[in-house]
């Protein structure tokens, strides 16, 4: 089985875990990994008119952000480590746009860190690992 | 912040020089100072010839005559793109990888709050007021083709809109005149900067009109209304409310507390859900009179008895409130829809097919019915009443309703001024350039009549305020006209993509 | 690190995609496996006298039942191929349980498979997966 | 199903032999044949003897003087232990391995719906009209100290039962008094023997009794009551009640269709908490007259004017029906708790404190306040009503609660007299040995007494039930003297464990 993981990450610091499961079986597997990381945005969001005509500015901000503040701090070390890693950022509602970056990239198994979310929190809203384990296409590892 | 301090010490100063009238009456004193300028511009502007006895505003004629051959000229897009424009909407199209950028449905819920608003609620009673039921008749009818004018204009404004090298965006008939008519050839280039410097000018006149006196007039006549009227403490204190919402308005776009307008633009929608729900309500409460409201309306439109002018009376009020509520033609909405991320302009042109849509075929068909069914259209009633008709129509089924309806009429007018501040601010930088001075004044003259527009009686203030707005249309419907087959062109290469399934569906329906 | 694996299974036939990722991995990494099954019950259930006097036989012939029917058809073709398998049954709420057998016999890594729910059924009970995501004291891999 | 079979023809035999009696009235034919051997056995069991001026049976004596004695042997375990029993019901110290197992809470909950049921809604409402609203006082005393019953009997009945190779438990007063007492000795043993055999013969008799024809008695009563009292069309039609129900019991016992048995397991817990609710409801509503009503409690309790025997009389009342309703030291809690999945058996002895608590202290307590709180206690009521008079108390809150109490009254007796039907026949396979003719036979007799029950007088059917539950009694009692100090080993070791923490506990508090 050629697999192709791919590690969900909130910040570089919060997901330490999930980056350290995922490199480890990248590593025995020599799987290529993917970092995404998902900006939280709707489409049906409502907003001022400034705002939609900075809109596209704003984006790039945020593109360029989550990777110097999210995605370097993490890939980086393991590329030099000589890992086969890539780096993902794309807006959207968590888990599908996870899902829909897996499906693109022909991820075999999604690796994701557990929130410190309430259980009752949980229950009601429902958390990104257990909205993706419902809806993934590929498996789905969620890390404590 | 040294932007506000400047706003701040201006209106200080503006309202200082206020008291000095203080012991005649601060707001007959406004009213009185600007009121033969407003009449002069309104004269000017609705320079008007009589058609069977009714003395018909020329602009108004323009209006309907553009969006009638628009419509013909699309083969009636109005109703062939409807479905498709929902899809859009929806987001059936939407491209995974361009996530984050604005949307169709965001394009249309920015320029929907600009629009819907005070003329859905204050418009559509002066017109049935003025014009009887039948006025709702030719409302509707306007609004369906103005569909068409809004499909043409906002379809130009996403193709010739303007993007800056910081990755701002900046549309609207300003630039698809210039850059528009400047394709066509050297002489149309001169034709097209004269069009976009004087709908420049409009704009900031209509910004300053219909999209802040109006909506500050009405906002506080209702405010008085709901306190007490003329009991109330705040009558007469116009000039007061006009300093607080001027100072709210000051915190958002000199202050840059784009909070208290993140906070409106997400109220404003609910606001909307609920009056229509609270009116829907109110006609199936009273279903059994509904056959007869439409049978008034229908019977209205074409045999007015006792309307000044008849029938050609009863029209003109029902074109011109549909006008005056949905914007069709006049060229703002071109700079609202013209954000969206797109690499097809005239997909944004089918989303803004439901702007007048839902502006006026559904919420102003919802408030004539309710004002029809309860009684309230009265002629004898003061048609300057305006908002409070309205919200007499409303409290006469549920007796909360005006407190309600003040929230929203706030929220609304609120929100309009936001989105008109800034039409008028890129129309203004249009004409002066773009810096810091430039951007100050016309901020500190949108706060300052906030102030004259809360001070002034109805009459005036409506009758500037459709002057500028309307003034607007001439230059954006002339360029238009020039401009369709470039709108014809990316319409007929889109629909053939469309209909043969060439384009990326993302989701399914 | 030496993985432990456990992969949680409904009935033998309904679980084979969850069984066949937990051998491959265990295959790899030779590490050894645990098949989960869990009999749903509840400690605060309503009974009668006479169910609560033949509870003790029951119950064994659950475990019995669940050992011949559930677990052996899993487990003997993979001891057969010489993999470290051994199976367990417990009763008990499925997703808690899952998790407290895991932590007694020191897995690191929990599978299982995605079941059929439809996503509101999901969003309201709660899946035994998203639940297992919430709690477990280890990865949870959810296989679709 | 063959045994199905045997069961109806035996019922249809036994309905047509009662038809021959159709034109003199089957109700009173039955009664009239039944009424002497039934006033037999009760004098018999009843023998009294006066104390200030009061007749009181020996067995209340007997009972109470067990629980004092109990109570104080153990340091009032029924307080001390009252927090951890909590814990154990809650799962604290639950064993992982033993899932699957029969928990504390499934013994508890099993044993509850066996005896939660008309004792607690006819019984106290006897109590309340023969010794005024004082009996309710003693009444919970009686309840506190038979917690301590509760606690010995259940102890000995865990630590003392069986398992048989297939692994299905038996459990109760017959095996410890066997078992417990043989390890005292071979005279002890020999005693041991008759107490068994004694406790088997009137365990018999009471699951006939108050296990089955009371139940049926009291449920159709209420029936009666609810579709109209004397008018309805049930009125004297005990005879097919009892058919109807004893077909329902013979599917469950006989058919072995273990759904009726299981629903009525879910759904007997929801009735007494919906009882408990609407009792609570009904002492809320009123709160200003609780004060008033436990004043009248207290000072009932000791200054009993007008009640046949004066303090004593009330006292009497208060116990016997306590007793009644809480079966505690009368041995059949000891059989439905022996269940339970522990190695420990004095944690189920915690758990049982639980059961008379509930039972007495809380759901009989609510019905008296109910019951005093709405005047419907008035003395001058007839006293053999027994449901009719709580169900009047809780129409003149809520009108539609006869209703829910008819269907509380139906549901609760039928899970009595399945419960008692299993504890009788453990007694009666324990007397004539186990084989698929005794264990037919017993069943038959069962529901030819469920019959009987439904067509008795209520005062020959109640004196006959307390006869025989009570003289359970006797024996069980007697032997659990003999086994104090085996309870009290079993408690002191695990209480010395549990106070330095070397229990495990798997869930945190």
């Amino acid at each position: 089985m050629t697999s192709v993981l791919m590690v969900g990450v909130d910040c570089s610091d919060c997901s330490e875990r999930a980056v350290e499961y995922a490199a480890e079986h990248a590593r025995e597997s020599k799987a290529r990994l993917y970092v995404a990381h998902v900006i939280e945005w709707s489409p049906f969001s409502f907003s001022t008119v400034e705002e939609n005509f900075e809109r596209h500015k704003r984006r790039e901000e945020e593109l360029k952000r989550a990777y110097s503040d999210v995605i370097d701090p993490i890939v980086n070390p393991l590329k030099a480590e000589g890992l086969n890693v890539e780096g993902l950022v794309r807006h959207g509602h968590v888990a599908d746009t996870i899902n829909t970056l897996a499906v693109e990239n022909g991820v075999t198994n999604i690796i994701l860190g557990r929130q410190g979310t309430t259980k009752l929190k949980a229950h009601v809203f429902g958390s990104v690992g257990s909205r993706l384990v419902q809806v993934a296409d590929c498996a789905v590892t969620v890390v404590p | 912040m040294s932007k506000l301090r400047v706003g701040i010490t201006t209106l200080v100063g503006l309202l200082a020089s206020f008291s000095v009238f203080a012991d005649i009456g601060i707001d007959e004193k406004i009213n009185l100072a600007v009121k033969p300028y407003s009449d002069a511009v309104t004269g000017f502007i609705f320079s008007s010839f009589p058609v069977a006895g009714v003395q018909i505003p020329f602009v108004l004629v323009w209006l309907i005559i553009a969006a009638t051959i628009f419509t013909f000229y699309f083969n009636f897009i109005n109703l062939r793109a409807f479905k498709h424009g929902f899809q859009l909407v929806r987001g059936d199209y939407h491209d995974p990888k361009a996530a984050g950028e604005v949307t169709h449905f965001q394009a249309l819920a920015t320029a929907l709050s600009g629009t819907v608003g005070l003329g859905n609620i204050a418009g559509v009673a002066v017109a049935v007021s003025l014009g009887g039921p039948g006025a709702t008749f030719w409302m509707i009818l306007a609004g369906f083709l103005g569909m068409s004018s809004k499909f043409t204009e906002c379809t130009l404004g996403v193709k010739y809109r303007n993007t800056l090298p910081d990755g701002t965006v900046s549309g609207g008939p300003m630039y698809y005149l210039t850059k528009g008519l400047a394709e066509k050839g050297p002489n149309f280039a001169k034709l097209g900067k004269v069009l976009a410097v004087l709908f420049a000018v409009f704009c900031v006149g209509g910004s300053f009109g219909g999209g802040n006196m109006f909506q500050a007039n009405q906002s506080f006549a209702q405010l008085v209304n709901v306190t007490g009227g003329e009991a109330s403490l705040m009558a007469d204190k116009g000039w007061l409310y006009g300093l607080v919402i001027a100072a709210l308005v000051g915190l958002v776009i000199i202050g840059g507390i784009k909070g208290i307008a993140r906070v409106t633009s997400k109220i404003v929608p609910f606001m909307a859900v609920t009056y229509v729900i609270a009116g829907l309500a109110i006609i199936l409460l009273n279903a059994s009179l509904v056959p007869s409201a439409f049978g008034a309306i229908i019977a209205g439109a074409f045999t007015a008895e006792g309307i000044s002018g008849g029938v050609i009376g009863v029209l003109f009020q029902g074109f011109k409130r549909a006008a005056f509520s949905n914007e069709a033609g006049v060229g703002s909405a071109a700079i609202a829809h013209s954000a969206v991320q797109t690499n097809r302009p005239v997909t944004e042109g089918f989303v803004a097919l439901y702007e007048p849509f839902i502006d006026t075929v559904v919420v102003c068909t919802i408030t004539a019915l309710v004002i029809i069914i309860t009684g309230t259209w009265n002629p004898s009633v003061d048609p300057s009443a305006g908002v409070q008709l309205t919200s007499t129509a409303f409290e006469s089924a549920f007796s909360w309703f005006p407190y309600v309806l003040t929230v929203a009429v706030l929220l609304f007018a609120f929100s309009t001024m936001i989105s008109w501040s800034y039409y008028g601010l890129k129309a203004w930088t249009f004409l002066f350039g773009e810096n810091r001075y430039t951007d100050g004044t016309y901020k500190i003259l949108f706060l300052f009549f906030v102030v004259v527009g809360s001070s002034m009686q109805l009459g005036a203030v409506i009758d500037f305020s459709d002057a500028m707005i309307f003034a607007m249309a001439f230059p954006n419907l002339l360029g238009c006209y020039f401009l369709l087959p470039v709108v014809k062109k990316e319409l007929n290469e889109y629909w053939a993509d469309y209909k043969s399934g060439r384009l990326v569906k993302t989701r399914n329906s």
